[in-house]
């Protein structure tokens, strides 16, 4: 018999007999990119998800000590690619902080504008995968008529879809065009209505609950252990957003904004919206609460964005002269991170004194909010895989990096 | 036809000819309903998901696109894995086609217009379309792949258990009318609406739906399509099939779906029969002459046919709005709710005959 | 010549069946071999419908090849990893099994050519023949009305003891189908708590090595 | 050809019967696979019913000879259902048996302890 036999076959076999051994990716349809996740599984039980990243390293740090903090800017729009302008802002405010500079009144909410936008369309991502994970594919392609959207207003802003380097260290590379905030307006006031249809679609969807209530429970605990930042933290009912809670020289940018951090906290929800209620089903930091955490922060952002339009035009026009791409930066270091629409992204800078910094260091929140997902996992089905996966809403280009 | 064939030749060729164009028939009806069914597919899908769809191919509509697909599947590179089996491999398709096929030899489009008319065709059907399963376990085991494997272990367990509501479903129309022949079961529901069986008790109004749910999960549809499940198994037992075997796959499960949902326009929405009585009304029994018995019969596989697109329009309207089910849950849809729901509606069904033979 | 369409259908289906049921035989791979099984057993479904037992046809179709096979199939996967896949029989058993067979299949020829008479006149039309419904009387013999023998008392043709024993016949089934239901019952269950997962007694080969 | 314009008959059916019941018996004891005796089993039980059904039919024989008339088929029937039961119990005892020696090799289960 084969079972008495010894090497390499009788692994395979044994691995075969009780367990299977599958990889989940890096060609597969939910894995968010090229991710790996060897999942070993009894049946449909899955006992070990082991994920393997690595698939998209650009080497983009090691490139940071070799150009000048702009010109690195549009290595930071690759990290996480589906918010670039909030990799582009966090990078910008890192050097800044190391700079010490003052940025004038307009840049400052153009940014707010910018990045609250970037966190629109990030998480619309997010929701339209999350559907597609879960075997719906409609609510993918409502998100991604609103993501084309924002994308033809940062279009007309920088002329880039997807990497726009917009955000600069010293401002932004231009102004508005003209014209633009109204646009932005006739965008907001559609996509309110868009959001209701997402919420009967996903959010209040009886099988979407039973998919998702109780999947990948996490524990505030671990959460916060793990490292875990961001919608993934909040939805696990810690009160927690670097825009609130952050350094200085980041939560200066958002002065005098209204907004509310999405969390549960008291088993309540911040009650501004109309909201479809928790369903009974579901409990705290499992991946509906991730999801419905998103859900929430869109509005939260779009009343920022309004804000943030409202405080533009009454501002003087001028919005900053970015460096020169050659400027020499101060001696030290400078480390900063700020919330992206992911969770904390943090930028280090250190600098030696020439233009090119000794060394550019990035924080990834996927990176920390991924590493949860073994533990998440254990014990869930074959199919609470993609749930849990895309609940995380992880972007491989930040991990990697 | 072969008795006009066996004046020209011999009498075996006469035959032979008549049913090789017989069979070819069917699965022309088969393959025209899968052109079709990807067709509006694929429009359905475009217009729930707000955008057009095919516009291109073949006119306005798109309307040959479903050929645009098959010549792309057929220019495909036909693969096997290394580690597949390969007979049965190349076979399994061919299994759940021809199950797809045959389904249609039963299935009668009006009044005596069917191709083999079987005394318990409901029977027949329901045991064909669990033979489609089989092409299904095999494609998934000789694929040699752990996602097909999966795919084809989900499909066996679901078929299992949804088999038996299916059949309980289709149980209660046939005690009503008392025969399992369909065009039997067809014709008593003639004249107005509230002839239909779907209409004829509270519990088959309820059955109709019960059947529904297993209908849309025996021919493996969202939010039941587990053993394809893309987001979890890649493409499932579809993993490894690309080209041509691909194709046929997706044909066979249009073809069933359009059966399905065939089977339960007859056993539940009257069949051929209108919701009004227009064929009496012009006229169009078989009584006055045998003219009008085919226009009568034309206009009931019209509404027949219409009453079909819609349930596959249905299933449409119900893949492309909900999410998908999770093995677990899908093994307590049906073992949980829909087996109890259909025994209750049995026996409520024969409480009511009962008490009111001739209906209400 | 006049072929006899009825016998040529039977004659394909019959060799097909057969055919079927040696590669299951001879077959040694377990998948294969439950493919060939399904498609011997759909044969046989097919041999039904030719003899006229269209319901037994789709009820061996839907019992066996869509209840009974998808089991065996899940079996089949649940247990079939590539070692025994393919289980090789020795020759010896081979040959033993073959002349037992054989001489099996010698007894059971010589049986059936023996009541070679009983084949009846025949009626060349028998596919164009209306179908006779035949899940009715099924239904019925099985509660113990026997439409078949209804007539017994106004044929002339048999005796009065032969009349006597067909309607003690009449009695039908309906205990011996109380008890299979009861038996299927009992059957479910059963298989269903011997299959549930145990706790694994630990084989020392069978555990994955810790990777 | 004669078989080609001959009527089919009874003893046509009796011979399948009897080669299916044959190849069950063999598969039976040939193999070593749990699951391939399974099948065997199915075999041998199709043969019979093929005979059940052939001695039962009104197409085979005119309709005032002798025969089972519909006996044939309720036996038929009761065997199908019977092997449907059957065959869940054996699925479950193989599987039973497999996971406690590890294999579906049926001379391997030679000692009873479980």
């Amino acid at each position: 018999m084969a079972l008495q036999r010894s090497g390499p076959e009788t692994v395979e076999f044994d691995v075969h007999t009780d367990e299977l051994l599958v990889n989940m990716g890096p060609q597969h349809p939910s894995t968010h990119g090229v991710l790996r996740v060897v999942v070993r599984a009894d049946g449909e039980v899955v006992s070990e998800v082991t994920p393997q990243i690595g698939y998209l390293h650009r080497c983009a740090e090691k490139i940071g000590e070799n150009v000048t903090p702009r010109q690195w800017i549009p290595y930071t729009d690759r990290m996480d690619y589906l918010a670039g302008m909030n990799m582009n802002l966090g990078w910008a405010l890192t050097v800044e902080k190391l700079l010490r500079m003052e940025l004038p009144e307009r840049a400052r909410h153009l940014r707010v504008l910018i990045a609250e936008l970037g966190r629109i369309a990030s998480h619309l991502v997010a929701a339209g995968t999350y559907g597609l994970d879960l075997g719906s594919f409609t609510p993918f392609m409502y998100c991604f008529r609103e993501r084309e959207r924002i994308l033809d207003l940062f279009e007309l802003v920088c002329g880039a879809r997807l990497t726009y380097s917009y955000i600069t260290i010293g401002g932004v590379t231009a102004d508005l065009p003209p014209g633009w905030l109204e646009e932005c307006e006739a965008f907001l006031d559609q996509f309110n209505p868009v959001i209701d249809e997402l919420h009967a679609m996903l959010t209040s969807n009886a099988i979407f609950i039973r998919r998702t209530a109780k999947i990948g429970v996490l524990a505030p605990e671990v959460a916060i252990d793990y490292g875990c930042t961001g919608p993934v933290l909040r939805g696990s009912g810690v009160s927690w957003d670097l825009r609130r809670d952050g350094e200085p020289c980041y939560t200066k940018m958002y002065e005098g904004y209204r907004f509310e951090v999405i969390a549960q906290v008291d088993g309540r929800y911040p009650q501004d919206q109309k909201y479809p209620p928790v369903p009974a089903a579901a409990v705290l930091g499992d991946s509906w609460h991730r999801f419905y955490v998103r859900m929430l922060e869109v509005v939260q952002s779009v009343g920022l964005v309004r804000q943030a339009i409202e405080r533009y035009r009454r501002s003087p026009p001028d919005c900053g002269e970015p460096i020169r791409i050659t400027q020499k930066l101060p001696k030290g270091e400078a480390y900063l991170e700020t919330e992206a629409p992911k969770g904390q992204m943090g930028f280090m800078v250190i600098s030696d004194g020439a233009a090119i910094p000794w060394r550019a260091r990035a924080r990834s929140s996927s990176f920390c909010n991924l590493s949860v997902i073994s533990e998440l996992c254990r014990g869930c089905l074959i199919a609470d895989v993609p749930s849990v996966l895309g609940s995380l809403d992880i972007v491989l280009g930040e991990i990697d990096r | 036809m072969a008795e006009l064939l066996k004046s020209f030749v011999p009498v075996w060729l006469a035959y032979s000819t008549a049913a090789a164009v017989n069979a070819a028939l069917l699965v022309v009806l088969a393959l025209m309903v899968a052109a079709v069914c990807n067709w509006l597919e694929r429009k359905v899908a475009g217009r729930i998901q707000d955008r057009l769809g095919p516009t291109r191919v073949g006119g306005r509509f798109g309307w040959l696109q479903s050929v645009a697909d098959g010549l792309k599947l057929l220019a495909k590179e036909d693969l096997i894995p290394q580690g597949a089996d390969r007979l049965l491999f190349r076979a399994a398709p061919y299994v759940s086609f021809c199950a797809a096929c045959s389904l249609y030899l039963a299935l009668p489009l009006a009044d005596g217009w069917v191709a083999l008319q079987l005394n318990s065709a409901v029977f027949f059907i329901l045991a064909v379309a669990g033979l489609e399963v089989l092409g299904v376990i095999l494609a998934g085991y000789a694929s040699g792949s752990k996602w097909s494997l999966f795919g084809a272990m989900r499909e066996a367990a679901q078929v299992v258990s949804n088999e038996i509501p299916l059949a309980l479903c289709a149980l209660i129309p046939v005690m009503i009318a008392g025969s399992m022949d369909l065009v039997e079961i067809g014709n008593r529901q003639e004249g107005w609406l509230t002839n239909w069986l779907v209409f004829h008790d509270p519990f088959t109004f309820l059955t109709f739906f019960v059947y529904l749910t297993c209908a849309v999960a025996s021919v493996n549809r969202a939010p039941f399509d587990l053993a394809e499940a893309e987001s979890e198994l890649v493409a499932g037992f579809m993993t490894e099939y690309s080209g041509f075997r691909w194709g046929v796959f997706f044909m066979a499960e249009y073809a069933s779906m359009f059966v399905i949902s065939g089977l339960a326009a007859i056993l539940f929405l009257g069949g051929w029969n209108g919701p009004v009585p227009i064929a009496q009304w012009l006229g169009l029994t078989r009584d006055v002459g045998p003219l009008a018995a085919w226009l009568g019969n034309f206009l009931g596989m019209c509404n027949m046919l219409l009453k079909c697109s819609l349930g596959v329009l249905v299933m449409m309207w119900l893949r492309w709005t909900l999410p998908r089910l999770r093995i677990d849950q899908v093994m307590t849809v049906c073992l949980r709710y829909c087996i109890p729901l259909a025994a209750v509606a049995l026996l409520g069904a024969m409480w009511w005959t009962y008490m009111w033979p001739g209906g209400w | 010549m006049d072929i006899n369409w009825h016998s040529f259908f039977f004659l394909l289906v019959a060799l097909l069946t057969c055919a079927f049921a040696l590669a299951v035989v001879i077959s040694s791979n377990i998948v294969r071999m439950a493919f060939y099984l399904v498609l011997s057993l759909g044969g046989v479904a097919g041999l039904f419908f030719l003899a006229g037992a269209d319901f037994l046809g789709g009820l061996q179709l839907l019992v066996y090849v869509g209840g009974t096979l998808v089991l065996l199939a899940f079996g089949v996967m649940l247990t079939a990893r590539a070692p025994l896949v393919s289980m090789k029989t020795a020759p010896g058993q081979w040959v033993l099994a073959a002349v037992v067979g054989g001489c099996l299949l010698a007894v059971l020829l010589q049986v059936a050519w023996s009541v070679g008479q009983w084949a009846g006149p025949g009626r060349p039309g028998v596919l164009e023949e209306e179908a006779k419904p035949t899940a009715a009387p099924l239904g019925l013999g099985l509660v113990g009305v026997r439409v078949d023998q209804l007539d017994v008392d106004r044929r002339a043709d048999l005796t009065e003891k032969e009349k006597k024993a067909r309607e003690a016949g009449m009695s039908g089934y309906l205990v011996a189908f109380e008890v299979i239901s009861v038996h299927l019952v009992v059957v479910l269950i059963g298989a269903a708590y011997l299959a549930r997962a145990k706790r694994r007694v630990d084989a020392p080969l069978a555990r994955p090595p810790q990777t | 050809m004669f078989l080609l314009t001959e009527p089919v008959g009874l003893m046509h059916y009796l011979v399948v019967g009897a080669f299916l019941f044959v190849c069950g018996i063999v598969c039976m004891a040939a193999k070593r696979n749990a699951i391939g005796v399974l099948m065997g089993i199915e075999l041998v039980l199709n043969g019979a019913n093929l005979n059940f059904v052939a001695f039962g039919s009104w197409v085979l024989r005119d309709e005032g000879t002798a025969g089972i008339g519909l006996d044939g088929q309720l036996l038929a029937l009761f065997v199908i259902v019977l092997a449907a039961a059957e065959a869940a119990v054996a699925l479950a005892i193989a599987l039973n048996y497999y996971h406690t020696h590890s294999t579906v090799d049926v001379d391997q289960g030679d000692e009873l302890k479980g």
